[in-house]
């Protein structure tokens, strides 16, 4: 389960925002969208954890998949600097992905910064399904992989927080305007926590099925030490179960959020 | 090669084991590696009824470590002789029950339900930094552990190991109010606590505030400690500490340890265990080893 | 920007102080930067008569640390108020003498000796892991602590700093003592007992056998630790353990810190302490804090 | 004082040898034989201290200097690697150097391992004297650099202890079957403490000038935090004197072997 990984390419999309293409047969042939690897960003103690980063798509065929990011902090910022044939140590593909949607259904996902990544690969995956996809960033500047989701969904919202692209404002505008005129079958979010909140809130009050994709520092990534928690409900009670494992996706109705 | 190893009639096939809280009951880890190859499972913190643990986040990476607040999230004692020794009996591997509680009573109740279960020992974890009640208070003092270790001692069927806290002034003194107060051995050390900020925000980085630490940044002050405490005792010392290779094994076992436990390296390298036995035959084989018993306390000095 | 702090009246140009032990008497960093920069130097510790520390070797790496073992080696306070003083006075920043004692007595007669000298205050190092004889004996205890302050208060006449010792079982009981025997300032974290063994000669690392832990590993202990203290004291803190960067000391004034002390990152980066001063500034500029005192404590909880 | 040195070359001599030839103008402009440069193997924790390293000489004309090392552990490891225009941060010229001999002296260096590298350099630097060198090297292997001595040195002799080059046994052999006939008026020695006590004890004895290269492991290698002593006489008691300062070059009558 533990697998070396080879760079194919490293593209920079954006400022600080860069797609990996890695080799990696078992994941490549593995993974579904809303999964993640998690990878060991450098030898040694410098970034002593590993980090989850979602998968963006598979190719099957060329036994790739693609990793995109964002530079955080220590670990992405060498991630961001790996070059072709380098090797690099993946755990994956892990965690709970999304439900994928029958046939015919109509979907809307809704993403925020580095929370489109893994809404894209759910889009390419959900073929013959009518797909809207709701996309926010903080201004066009990051505004990343625009074109493919442009080609993976069939309608695209665009929205900056500074209007400098697309229809100015938070995500969620335009998204609530639309269930104002349309009932989605299903809707996925992933992003800041204030947008899912929004959004889960006004799915769950119209009973619209809505799965979130949640994020926390991890330890193990595998469901062992739970570390990575988040509050799911259970009857009248709540728990904390395993971002890694149990999720990251979780039924939006579940999740109480903190 | 002689890779077994006794801990007070507790037979080991070889001396590493799986530190509490960092390989849950064990499933996670046996889809990357047969856990037969173990010698020994320490499972998460019980504690007698279920717990939900201190809110996210619950980690944080320091220099060479990592601060955890996980604050003993586990389904009870009961769940866990239910759901998981049938699971954890599949396997021929030495199962540790590591307990925690709020009150002498509990320790009590929870060593009389396992003494009954299908494990080979009991790890009472006076240790924990993270909850607020019981459990680190008691282990704090000579005085708490005696308490507890007399009091689980009279209840207790099984193999009984008391896991010491870093955060006191003389771990020696604890070591021998375990051992006086019939532990069949110690193991050391749970973790140090710990803080870390996030500057740009303000706020602590976990949700509980502190934390407690673990990863390589702690080895030095565990090989320390068991150093310190195998000379002090003669019960036998199970090591942990920032152990993530074969040559920091053998680092805890000259000290004086007769085992090890190995947690947080695992998050990173899930073989750790697995390497690390192999390891310790290619030490021994380079050293002239017969037993890797020979290895524990041979420090020359 | 106002970077000027105030301890009890010692006012420093800026909060980042030389730790003691790592800086020698300040000649030989003289020749990387300018000293004038510093808002203090704490010197090697001070005994009443010369010592010749320990056997070599006297340092070991470990993940993200050293261990030391040096053994308060240095020329006695005598030479020092007669051979460094005269040096360290041509620099505009304050002189910190750090003093370690076998004795209650020997603590007082540094005290009389150093207040009479061209100082600006004395830490008391109750705290180093690396003597047999008194130091770390008085500063395991409140009781120990106790005595050392209140004594020596009686005949210091400069800023009395205490530093503490994190080989403790509850550092805000060493603190509170300090603060009520009437020091000034606490400083902690000194060391932490460690112990390193090469695998392959079976013996270990130091000559000493156990050295004192320092640099990144320790941080978070560190952090916790001055958390702690400054909630609960109320003389103001000078934190330390493991700092490298501007990062790291705002981390510790954020936790309670007034000043602080930075000392084995020297070792990787002369310059660490400069550039520390300058990422401090820039920390400032970017949230907006007007005043460097307004960071201690400045913590979100 | 803090420079980035930058790799002109790096060439493996032998079996886990190399020799880095670094660029740095003050270095190398400012450095004497016996002195040393304190390397940062890598950024960040993995090999957290400075690794000492003799000069084992310096081009002027060029700004370079050259380190020869052996492959030890993690620093030494990683220094290996090292390539063509990589920046190296330096620490240097550290310590106090031999004594050069003056003119007409004759002079004997006695090395052995990697404490033959420092002694090159003062032959190359002791024009005008007459040198015999002697070294010592486990076995035919690890044998360096012999050129370079041949030409600095006007007589070598090189032992090996398993006799696989040169003469068999240690190289305190020659060295005291020479002194037996000769009468160097320097003698310089640098290596295993058992080698280098030999040497020291027989020079003492015939009251014959010689030195010492010490070495210990260090904390900051500038004289600051005395974790890198030996002990050293004074009348009739000793100290414990700073390698990275006061040596590491010291007179043998003086030093104190443990
Ligand atoms: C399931 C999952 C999927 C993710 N997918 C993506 C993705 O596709 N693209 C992307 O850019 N980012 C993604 N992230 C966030 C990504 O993990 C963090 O940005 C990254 O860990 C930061 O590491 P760093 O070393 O650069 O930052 P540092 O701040 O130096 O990291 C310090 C520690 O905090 C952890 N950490 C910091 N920020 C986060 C965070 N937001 N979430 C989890 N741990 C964090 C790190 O893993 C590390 O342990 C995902 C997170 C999760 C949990
Ligand atoms: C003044 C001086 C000059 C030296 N010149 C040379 C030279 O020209 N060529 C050469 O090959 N070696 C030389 N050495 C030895 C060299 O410093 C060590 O081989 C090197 O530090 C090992 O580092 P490592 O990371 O590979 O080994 P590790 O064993 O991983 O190092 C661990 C720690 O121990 C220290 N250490 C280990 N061995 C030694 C040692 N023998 N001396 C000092 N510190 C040590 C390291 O610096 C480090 O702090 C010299 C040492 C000194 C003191
Ligand atoms: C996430 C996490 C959870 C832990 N939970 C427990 C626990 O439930 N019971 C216990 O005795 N120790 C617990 N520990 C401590 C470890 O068992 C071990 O003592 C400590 O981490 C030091 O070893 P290491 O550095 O190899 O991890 C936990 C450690 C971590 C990192
Ligand atoms: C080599 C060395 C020598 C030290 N000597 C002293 C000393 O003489 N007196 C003292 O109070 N602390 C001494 N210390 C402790 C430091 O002042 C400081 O408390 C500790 O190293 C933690 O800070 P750091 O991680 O920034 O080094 C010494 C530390 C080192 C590494
Ligand atoms: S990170 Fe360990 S359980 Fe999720
Ligand atoms: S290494 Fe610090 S004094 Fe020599």
């Amino acid at each position: 389960m533990n697998f070396n990984a080879v760079v194919v390419k490293n593209e920079k999309l954006a400022e600080n925002i860069y797609l990996l293409r890695l080799k990696s047969e078992k994941i490549s042939h593995n993974a579904a969208p809303g999964q993640f690897v998690n990878i060991k960003c450098c030898d040694g103690l410098d970034t002593y954890l590993r980090r989850p980063v979602s998968i963006l798509r598979t190719h099957g065929p060329e036994n790739t998949f693609d990793i995109a990011f964002m530079v955080r902090g220590k670990g992405t910022r060498i991630l961001s600097c790996l070059k072709e044939g380098d090797a690099v140590d993946c755990i994956g593909p892990l965690g709970r992905g999304f439900t994928l949607p029958e046939k015919g259904e109509r979907i809307c996902v809704v993403g925020g910064g580095i929370g489109i990544f893994p809404l894209l690969y759910l889009l390419e995956k959900s073929a013959g399904a009518y797909k809207a996809a709701f996309l926010g960033f903080r201004s066009g500047g990051l505004v990343v992989l625009g074109k493919d989701f442009e080609k993976a969904a069939d309608q695209l919202i665009i929205s900056t927080d500074d209007g400098s692209f697309g229809e100015k404002g938070p995500v969620t505008t335009p998204f609530l305007k639309y269930l104002e005129k349309e009932r989605p079958d299903r809707v996925y979010t992933c992003g800041p926590a204030p947008m899912m909140i929004k959004v889960a809130d006004a799915c769950n009050e119209r009973g619209i099925f809505c799965e979130v994709s949640m994020e926390q520092r991890m330890g193990c990534g595998i469901g062992a030490c739970l570390v990575c928690v988040c509050r799911i409900k259970h009857n009248d009670d709540w728990a904390y179960e395993r971002i890694c494992r149990d999720g990251p996706v979780f039924r939006a109705e579940e999740v109480i959020f903190e | 090669m002689d890779l077994t190893v006794n801990i007070a009639g507790l037979k080991l096939k070889n001396p590493v084991i799986a530190a509490s809280g960092t390989f849950g009951f064990g499933r996670e880890f046996s889809e990357f590696f047969d856990l037969n190859l173990l010698g020994g499972i320490s499972v998460k913190g019980l504690t007698l009824a279920p717990r939900k643990g201190n809110p996210p986040p619950r980690i944080a990476e320091t220099p060479a470590g990592i601060l955890n607040s996980v604050g003993l999230q586990n389904p009870g004692v009961h769940a866990f002789v239910r759901d998981e020794i049938p699971f954890l009996r599949k396997f021929d591997t030495c199962i540790i029950a590591n307990v925690a509680g709020n009150t002498v009573e509990d320790y009590c109740r929870m060593a009389e339900i396992l003494s009954d279960a299908d494990i080979d020992a009991i790890e009472l974890n006076v240790s924990c930094p993270n909850v607020k009640e019981g459990c680190l208070i008691f282990g704090s003092t000579a005085e708490g552990i005696s308490k507890v270790t007399s009091a689980v001692r009279k209840v207790c069927k099984k193999t009984l190991i008391v896991k010491l806290s870093p955060n006191v002034t003389d771990i020696t003194e604890m070591a021998k109010a375990a051992e006086y107060s019939g532990a069949d051995c110690v193991s050391l050390i749970n973790t140090i606590l710990g803080m870390a900020i996030d500057i740009n925000s303000r706020r602590p980085v976990l949700g509980n505030v502190v934390g407690g630490l673990s990863g390589p940044a702690v080895k030095p002050i565990a090989v320390r400690m068991v150093y310190q405490v195998s000379k002090a005792v003669k019960i036998p010392v199970i090591g942990m500490g920032g152990i993530s290779n074969a040559d920091d094994a053998v680092e805890f076992m000259l000290a004086g340890a007769s085992a090890v436990m190995i947690g947080t390296a695992g998050f990173v390298n899930p073989y750790v265990w697995i390497e690390t036995i192999e390891g310790i035959k290619q030490y021994m084989e380079k050293h002239g080893f017969q037993k890797v018993s020979d290895i524990t306390g041979a420090l020359i000095e």
